[in-house]
């Protein structure tokens, strides 16, 4: 299996190689990276974990269904541990001989990759505060 | 004469995140009567001290796949219950 | 004037690193290569020529309504020139705080430059054949 | 006494990728009569020797825009005419 997770920085030119070839012709790329504010508060820094056995899992799922459905070339790595601000969190590369297709691809791919995903995110603010980030709900201070 | 169905089902419950800090572990054993679905572990798990802080219906993963609360358990299955998740 | 018009390879990470900022967390990229096939034919190289005044004018127009329409930074490169197979002859990169920002933007850059900027396209192919691609017609070979 | 409208105005043409091997040239100098439209230069350009090969409606732009057929000429504007663009 790939390894989708990594502690490591990730490398753009690396993803995007990955997923070329002379047949495709566009490559859409995604890359989330740490903002410094949060509901309009002061981020300084921030860690992401995962259960990484099911997190592996489930990106080689995502990128499957990616590949099913669309025909394109599909690269994910999404970093964990700790991040500053700017730090690059994931890159999405997908890759077709058809624009329309990359695009959709690299867009169903970061949707999942958030809604399934099993990692987590705990933001250090300027004020102090520890967050997990809970993106269904608003903010609740970590205990 | 058939073999007669386990009287219990024993899981392992894995913890992350908030999850793991509001119950000051990551990971447990868990012994549930048969036949036992996501949700008796739940229940199971929020009846432990400080477990009421959990949520009713937490996001559940069985043996590194998505589970549904109304799935059944198997004997050794892996149980995770998933605070909100935020990657991307 | 910024050069959206270059003779020189176009290299990824300073483009997407002119869009990148710590207010805007998702960067969305389009790369175009050039394929070794065109309907059916084997390609063995082509030639980007422009109208290059107006090119670099109606780029800027483009990269302006994106920014307007969205709250996104915009970086646009076009190469002109000889180039080969898996060549990058365009890059597109938006940035913004929200991902949907950043891949419309994206997505609306690349479809109105092939629309709107006067750039043509001269392919070489394996049986000796020289045509300028027509994109919104049968392929006719040049005089 | 009001200034008599001029009689002729002059453009420059530009003729780009096919449409530049069709003609043989990729600039020239074009008098129209005024009032004179985009059509009426592209009508001028196809009575050149080898202009009928060029199409009836082509795209052009006036002044590094985009323009329509129907767009008014003015002295020295610079009139290009588009074959189908490839770029991207």
């Amino acid at each position: 299996m790939p390894g989708y997770l990594t502690a490591e920085p990730i490398d753009l030119g690396p993803v995007v190689a990955s997923v070329e070839s002379p047949e495709r012709g566009g490559t859409a790329v995604f890359l989330g990276q740490v903002r410094n504010h949060h509901e309009g508060r002061a981020v300084l820094r921030l860690e992401y974990s995962a259960y990484v056995e099911m997190a592996e899992a489930e990106c080689n799922r995502i990128v499957s269904e990616a590949a099913a459905r669309w025909p394109a070339a599909v690269a994910l790595r999404h970093r964990v541990g700790a991040l500053g601000i700017g730090d690059t969190a994931v890159i999405v590369a997908a890759a077709s001989a058809h624009r329309e297709a990359a695009f959709a691809a690299c867009r169903y791919v970061i949707e999942q990759v958030k809604r399934r995903v099993p990692i987590w995110k705990r933001e250090f603010y300027a004020d102090g505060a520890v967050v997990w980030v809970d993106p269904t709900a608003k903010l609740q201070p970590a205990g | 004469m058939p073999a007669a169905a386990p009287a219990a089902v024993t899981v392992r419950v894995l913890l992350f995140a908030s999850y793991a800090e509001t119950l000051g572990t990551d990971s447990l054993s868990l012994t549930l009567a048969a036949p036992a679905t996501v949700a008796d572990a739940v229940a199971g798990v929020r009846a432990l001290p400080g477990g009421h802080r959990l949520p009713a219906k937490p996001l559940c993963a069985r043996n590194l796949a998505h589970a549904a609360l109304t799935d059944f358990l198997a004997e050794d299955d892996q149980l995770a219950m998933l605070p909100p998740m935020a990657g991307g």
